[in-house]
């Protein structure tokens, strides 16, 4: 519903839309939040949060906007495709909110932002090597990338072992089992 | 002047008042000078104790040290670079100049007066039990009428001041201005 | 008086009785009044969403504990409903119950705290703040009670919680519930009335509501301006839609009001509690979940009420065991959008109580 | 289930502090040696009352050098037992000047002590917590581990400072704490400065302490101690006035600058200044806080802004020295206060039985007792309203005031009615005027208590959402 109306007021804004997000292009991002902001349809009147995701080959901006009113949420994307030096319109124009997160996105990702009217590392100190939410940050010894693949120690043949059983006490009994025998006699209701 | 504890006193307070007014004028740093400055001024509080007048003396405390002093750090600190050298200032000859001429005055005056304690006026007359009570004496009988001009000369530029400094407009929010400028 | 040749550089910071942790502000000022205000964190930065890429959904509770290391609780819970979002898993009922009863003394916690180191900002010499520690330390027994945890409680699991009360844990509630209003009342007549209190935070840093819903604040910070905005009500998670509670909202949007607001959401929690402990249901506290959680490819972005705000959590999986993407939306940091705003204009100690009424907790900021 | 209530799980600390014996088991745990020294010396020492009490009442004391109840008595006779033997007259005045010097700085020595500790176990009863109590029974011998920690602590000169001024001002500023002390007379006779400017004395003696906290923040080349001190002087400044005020009100009252007639006057007539002239003792005693920097005026070391101040980069015994002379300032403005305002050593003809130097000491207790009560309760106010209360508010009302006791007291200097009923005029009439002129002042100033109030708008399902439901609240 929200891709509709974006397309049909600003043509070409969108590019890409599902259920949960919208997609739109990377320069009209300023252009789509305020449309937005502006819009009595949608009221998206508060930018509730604003990150960024490392893809290795793009950058996708997420932008979750909300309206108070309406109480509603619109999520949109902007997908930045030059992984070496990430550029997009500042969306602090429209949402003061959006001064503090795009500092942080801009610190961790390198995501710098046109317009922004104090684009500073936040977080880290200036001098920092590299931006540490990027997936590349730091490539490791031995290949090793961030992320992880497996379970430690995980039984692959006893699959539905299960999770909250595990904390064994001294004498072998679980830990649950043990503090639901313990409270018998006081769950609420009954207990005072 | 017969006790000998008073005439120690004397010329302690005085060298060390003749020495801090030297050093007021020799030290490098502006706030060092004015640190001498209350030195000389309590030192002179002290040589008027000696005189046994206990009243100029607390005046002089009470308003050169306490008060004077103060209003000298303000204008120091309002002063950028206030610890810069005060040696090389354009006002060096003509200080100089008058100071001289104040020096021979107060010389001129000095070697002038009858200090004779049984002929001198006003002075034989008090056995010293303090003076508060003859100044309070003169200053609303005698000289009642330079009193109240006086009175009124300080009134009067205390509510200049206040018209001077009132309803400047400032670029601030006037509700959290503080009260130091 | 244009005289100062030099500008007058003040470092607030980052140790400084005032600040709440390791937070600087350096200020640009004249006489008493501040020309610039420039905000500098990331002392007790600890790269926890990087950190996170490498841990399971589970072991990443204890982060959210040492993000808001004085609202733990609503941190745990943020992440494990945000995780049972994505993957399905449910909590039981008692289990939802026992969030509500823990969030909710988390509330009152933490109001406690802001509301006391607010106090001291204006000077009282940490006697408020030492009364508001009475029923934080009773609660924070409670959290000891029960998880053996007073700050970084660790406390709720995906689909449930790590542990049920043990016995003596209701009647403790009970008396702290019951002297809850005693100590409520014996406050609002300490401070309330207190002439050089109300001269100090009334018309003080006010934030309209335009400039709060602008700024992104949440919670009290945007409560106190007047938007009546609360996500227990708005998006009800756990069983909040089972209470009935009021949301307290400001007329000013000065510290005062923000002040007030938190005071009245402790009374208002003392409702929810009360009416929790009377609804819960029996049963188990946790469901049993497979160790080998694995999310379906996808994200959600999932926010509760803290008592700083809208704690969300935007959460991207791959498939793998750990989280692709793991982004804390921290209040603390964006309540502080506009700190600048708010102190260039104003005095220094009208900026000390502006700050301390946005209640900023460095490890939240940070992350 | 348990059968009772569980209690709340004590950590080892409160455990140990509930362990711990009370008042009654120590006294029982005393070894029995103790016991009866104990006893045998409370026996000898109710005896040693009891007889002066004797003497006391047959008036064998009058005037005797053994009159406990004015110690001056007894240096008076020491110079004139030194004088009958020939000593030189100087010799003897330097030894009595060094006994009363001796006194009044063990005294004030012993003030420091005791009222460090009292601040702090005051203070932590006021905060719910126990306060020192490890060192020593009750935690008494707390100061002294204080002190000999502080000394122990390194001296950091911070860099930049400029080392000359910067040794001054701890020292600088102890002397108007001492000095202060001296016109202030603890009994009839006990009054080592018996000058007739003591008033201006008293004003003159504190107006040195501001170039002391002057040059302490500017030699520290630190801008917390820079700010600290403008504030600091520009309080201090300010704040003379209304206390030159409130003190002129009392001399014209009593006619007299000697401290010693004015606490005279007032056990002549039975009556203390603070109910003729309310106000001056309010405005003395709320000058006076901003003026020593306590809570509610201690803008110029307000830790929650400027760290500590003036101070902030002294270090070790330095600090100690300020901290110290903080509470001797306190101690000092009790004794002040006391001695224009609350009759000095007399309470109402008590001082016929009990020493006056105790009776003072109590009052200075007390005015004590209510600085450390404020620093309790109240937060503090900011500097732009300070400067407002003083020249906005206390100034004005105070020179009104001060016209006011000149007319009462040349009405009393020419009224043959009895003393008590023209005086209790003067209270009532005072009071009176105080209330209604406070209540003109403050409403031309604009205040209105019933506009600061306001509590929050609790909103339920309804209407919840942005900044229409906003706007709607704010229209209801």
């Amino acid at each position: 519903m929200v891709a509709q109306a974006l397309g049909a007021a600003l043509p070409g804004v969108v590019t890409a839309s599902n259920d949960e997000w919208v997609e739109v292009a990377p320069d009209r991002v300023e252009d789509a939040l305020r449309w937005l902001h502006d819009s009595d349809q949608f009221d998206a009147a508060q930018l509730s949060n604003l990150t960024a995701v490392d893809r290795y080959d793009r950058f996708e901006v997420v932008y979750h906007l909300q309206s108070l009113d309406l109480n509603h949420q619109i999520a949109l994307k902007a997908i930045v495709t030059d992984h070496e030096d990430p550029v997009l319109p500042s969306a602090y124009p429209v949402y003061k909110g959006a001064l503090l997160q795009e500092r942080e996105v801009f610190d961790l990702m390198g995501i710098r932002f046109a317009n922004h009217p104090d684009l500073r590392r936040i977080l880290l100190w200036e001098g920092f090597p590299g931006h540490p939410l990027r997936k590349d940050w730091m490539g490791m010894v031995g290949g090793h990338t961030s992320g992880l693949r497996g379970f430690p120690f995980e039984n692959k043949e006893a699959p539905d072992r299960i999770m909250n059983a595990g904390n064994l006490v001294e004498h072998g009994e679980s830990l649950s089992a043990q503090t639901r025998r313990n409270v018998e006699g006081a769950q609420p209701g009954q207990g005072h | 002047m017969d006790s000998t504890g008073i005439v120690i006193g004397f010329w302690v307070l005085s060298g060390l008042s003749v020495v801090s007014a030297l050093l007021v004028l020799l030290a490098r740093n502006l706030l060092h000078s004015l640190v001498f400055l209350v030195v000389t001024f309590l030192s002179m509080a002290g040589l008027f104790i000696t005189l046994s007048a206990d009243f100029i003396a607390v005046a002089q405390i009470l308003i050169y040290a306490g008060s004077i002093s103060v209003l000298m750090v303000f204008a120091v600190m309002l002063t950028p670079l206030a610890s810069r050298d005060n040696g090389n200032s354009i006002y060096l000859l003509p200080g100089l100049l008058g100071g001289l001429g104040i020096a021979a005055l107060v010389g001129f005056v000095a070697v002038d007066t009858d200090w004779d304690e049984r002929t001198g006026e006003g002075l034989a007359a008090t056995d010293f039990p303090g003076t508060v009570n003859a100044i309070g004496d003169l200053l609303l009988g005698r000289y009642v009428l330079a009193f109240e001009i006086a009175s009124v000369l300080l009134l009067f530029a205390l509510l200049g001041a206040i018209v001077l400094v009132h309803d400047r407009p400032r670029s601030g929010t006037a509700a959290s201005e503080g009260g130091d400028d | 008086m244009t005289t100062s040749a030099e500008p007058f550089v003040l470092n607030i910071g980052p140790q400084h009785p005032s600040t709440h942790g390791v937070f600087r502000l350096r200020v640009v000022m004249d006489g008493e009044i501040i020309r610039d205000l420039d905000m500098i964190v990331g002392y007790l930065h600890r790269s926890m969403e990087k950190l996170a890429e490498e841990r399971t959904y589970t072991q990443n509770i204890p982060f959210t504990d040492r993000a808001d290391y004085l609202a733990a609780m609503t941190g745990n819970l943020g992440l494990a409903i945000a995780v049972e979002r994505m993957t399905g898993v449910e909590a039981p009922d008692r289990a939802e119950y026992l969030r509500v009863i823990f969030a909710e003394l988390q509330r009152i916690a933490s109001h406690a705290m802001a509301n006391g180191t607010l106090i001291s900002d204006a000077g009282a010499w940490q006697t408020p703040l030492l009364y508001m520690f009475r029923e934080r330390e009773k609660i924070l027994d409670l959290f000891e009670m029960t998880c053996g945890a007073r700050l970084t409680t660790n406390y709720m699991r995906i689909g449930g919680v790590s542990f049920e009360p043990p016995a003596e844990f209701w009647p403790a509630l009970q008396e702290l519930m019951d002297e809850m209003p005693e100590r409520t009342d014996e406050y609002a007549s300490l401070l309330l009335d207190n002439e050089i209190f109300l001269a100090r935070t009334r018309n003080v840093g006010i934030i309209t509501p335009e400039d709060a819903i602008n700024g992104s604040l949440s919670g009290p910070a945007l409560r106190g301006s007047g938007v009546p905005w609360d996500l227990r009500k708005a998006e009800p998670y756990c069983v909040y839609d089972r209470f009935d509670f009021d949301v307290p909202v400001g007329t000013v949007g000065d510290v005062y009001d923000r002040f007030m607001v938190r005071m009245e959401e402790v009374k208002q929690s003392v409702r929810i509690i009360k009416q929790a402990v009377e609804q819960i249901p029996p049963g188990p506290h946790k469901n049993d979940i497979p160790l080998a959680l694995r999310p379906e490819p996808g994200e959600i972005y999932s926010r509760v009420e803290s008592p700083r705000g809208e704690i969300g959590f935007y959460l991207v999986s791959d498939g793998t065991p750990a989280p692709y993407r793991f982004h804390l939306r921290s209040p603390a940091l964006i309540n502080l959008t506009l700190l600048r705003e708010l102190g260039v204009g104003s005095s220094l100690p009208d900026a000390v109580v502006t700050l301390g009424s946005i209640d900023i907790v460095l490890g939240e900021i940070d992350r | 289930m348990s059968e009772q209530p569980m209690r709340r799980p004590a950590t080892p600390m409160l455990q140990q502090i509930e362990d711990r014996p009370g008042v009654r088991e120590m006294l029982l745990g005393v070894p029995v040696p103790f016991k009866v020294f104990g006893a045998v010396f409370g026996l000898v020492g109710a005896l040693v009352m009891a007889f002066i009490g004797y003497l006391v009442v047959d008036g064998r004391l009058e005037g005797e050098w053994y009159d406990v109840r004015d110690l001056g008595l007894a240096v008076q006779s020491l110079r004139e037992w030194l004088t009958d033997q020939g000593v030189d007259h100087r010799i003897t005045w330097i030894i009595t000047g060094s006994i009363g010097g001796i006194g009044i700085m063990s005294v004030l020595g012993g003030w420091l002590l005791i009222g460090s500790w009292v601040e702090r176990r005051v203070l932590a009863k006021f905060q719910i917590r126990m306060g020192p109590n490890r060192t020593g029974p009750f935690g008494l011998l707390q100061p002294i581990a204080d002190a000999v920690k502080l000394m122990s602590k390194e001296i950091v000169i911070p860099f930049g400072a400029d080392r000359f001024l910067y040794y001054i001002p701890p020292v600088l500023i102890f002397v108007p704490a001492m000095l202060g002390w001296a016109p202030i007379p603890w009994a009839p006779n006990m009054n080592y400065l018996d000058i007739d400017v003591g008033v201006l004395y008293v004003i003159a003696i504190s107006s040195i302490g501001v170039l002391a906290v002057f040059l302490a923040g500017w030699s520290s080349n630190n801008h917390y101690s820079l700010l600290g001190a403008m504030r600091t002087v520009a309080m201090m400044v300010s704040y003379e006035i209304p206390i030159s005020l409130a003190l002129l009100s009392v001399v014209l009252l009593t006619g007299s600058m000697n401290l010693g007639e004015i606490v005279a006057w007032q056990g002549h007539y039975h009556v203390w200044v603070i109910f003729l002239i309310p106000f001056a003792a309010f405005a003395f005693l709320f000058a006076s806080t901003a003026e020593i920097n306590r809570t509610p005026n201690d803008i110029g070391e307000a830790e929650s802004e400027i760290v500590a101040g003036f101070y902030t980069e002294y270090s070790g015994m330095k600090a100690g020295l300020f901290m110290g002379v903080e509470l001797g300032h306190a101690i000092l403005v009790g004794a002040v206060m006391s001695t224009f305002f609350l009759g000095g050593y007399t309470f109402f003809g008590l001082e016929e039985w009990v020493p006056g130097y105790l009776i003072l000491a109590t009052k200075i207790g007390a005015v004590y007792f209510l600085f450390v009560w404020l620093r309790g309760t109240l937060p503090r106010f900011r500097l732009d309203q300070l400067m407002g209360f003083a020249w906005k508010f206390l100034i004005p009302l105070g020179i009104i005031q001060a016209f006011i006791v000149a007319i009462e007291a040349s009405v009393f200097a020419r009224s043959d009615a009895p003393a008590l009923i023209t005086l209790g005029a003067f209270g009532v009439v005072n009071l009176a005027i105080t209330v209604v002129l406070v209540r003109f002042w403050a409403d031309r100033l604009g205040y209105s208590p019933a506009q600061h109030r306001t509590v929050p708008t609790l909103v339920s399902d309804g209407t919840l959402g942005g900044l229409k439901a906003a706007q709607k609240i704010r229209a209801t």
